[in-house]
């Protein structure tokens, strides 16, 4: 299984999938920050990461999902710092051969990362 | 021996510190650790029930046995996405 | 909620979501073109459609959805003719305040799209 | 009255035609018109219970009563996506 983790300030840009023989299957995840929290108007949402242990804790769900699912490849992109609202902070790629393990895998990996990897965040108003 | 604990997200508004040097005695585990921290600072003990803890880069129990030089991690639950 | 879908032997191009406030979650599909069909190889799937009647399935679905979740948006591409391994022929786009109904709405339309929309498919050796 | 039958996908291999018409009674039913379209195309009736129908753009059971100028669909399981 091929990985690829970025945590990056950079904004997200939408790169085409890298398709290979036999996969059948993409599902693209966009999280995207939105314009309100607990109820009031932010502009923006403060993400802070302990990055060393967020790479070992995706890392430990990546092989997870490799252990659970034939999946080819997961690309997987989380902003660090200030996302203003309607920005993407989160951007996970899975491909597979089929629908059913590239659905699984890819919320498998948002639920287990909202779990485990130490990322905040703070809202900017 | 000593340990470093470091502190993430809001904890350090509580603690007003971004890491602290602890000594503490041969085979205290990481619950006894947590239990001094939140001695040191009151504030931290709010949220006892709801600290996550991790040695180096991987989640750790109360019972784990600390090492000299070991960097503990104390933090609210994580938030990401 | 708003949709778009087109019926097209076009190549399916990557467009970046349009995100409209309150929006938290982006799921996109791609459905992809594999090698092998049965065992064999193969060069493409031919899809033919019933076209109007698949659009008029389409919207059931669509229907099914607004009255099932919160979703802003879907947008939908199908495509008709050959369409080559390793080329998509599907992409599904729905956009949802949060991440649980935007899947949930995802994978309800790709598996009522198999069971009731009349599109086939034929293999090109 | 007469309607129109139209078939898809391989159901156009086995009867080797497109589109039909056919004189049905007042008051045929849908599974009336599948019974004399099978006795027309034997090839067809391989595929009974997996023959999906429709009337216009909408799926109709056997029981749905047809009208003169109808367009029936009969199409094998269908492959989308």
């Amino acid at each position: 299984m091929k990985t690829q983790l970025t945590l990056s300030p950079e904004p997200i840009t939408e790169v085409p999938p890298a398709i290979s023989d036999g996969m059948g299957a993409v599902v693209v995840f966009h999280g995207v920050v939105r314009g309100t929290e607990d109820g009031e108007s932010i502009a923006a949402i403060h993400y802070e990461a302990n990055e060393a242990m967020a790479r070992h804790q995706f890392e430990l769900i990546f092989t997870a999902i490799e252990n659970q699912w034939p999946v080819e490849s997961i690309r997987l992109v989380h902003r660090v710092g200030e996302v203003a609202v309607n920005e993407a902070s989160l951007r996970v790629e899975v491909i597979a051969p089929h629908r059913a393990e590239a659905f699984a895998a890819c919320q498998f990996l948002i639920d287990e990362m909202k779990a485990k990897v130490p990322i905040w965040k703070r809202a900017v108003r | 021996m000593k340990v470093t604990v470091k502190f993430w997200s809001y904890f350090r508004d509580f603690t007003e510190c971004n890491e602290t040097s602890l000594e503490v005695d041969d085979g205290a585990t990481l619950g006894d650790l947590h239990s001094a921290v939140m001695e040191q600072f009151p504030k931290l003990a709010e949220m006892n029930n709801s600290t996550l803890k991790a040695v180096g880069v991987d989640y750790q129990t109360d019972d784990f046995v600390l090492s000299d030089g070991d960097e503990i991690s104390l933090f609210p639950p994580v938030q990401g996405g």
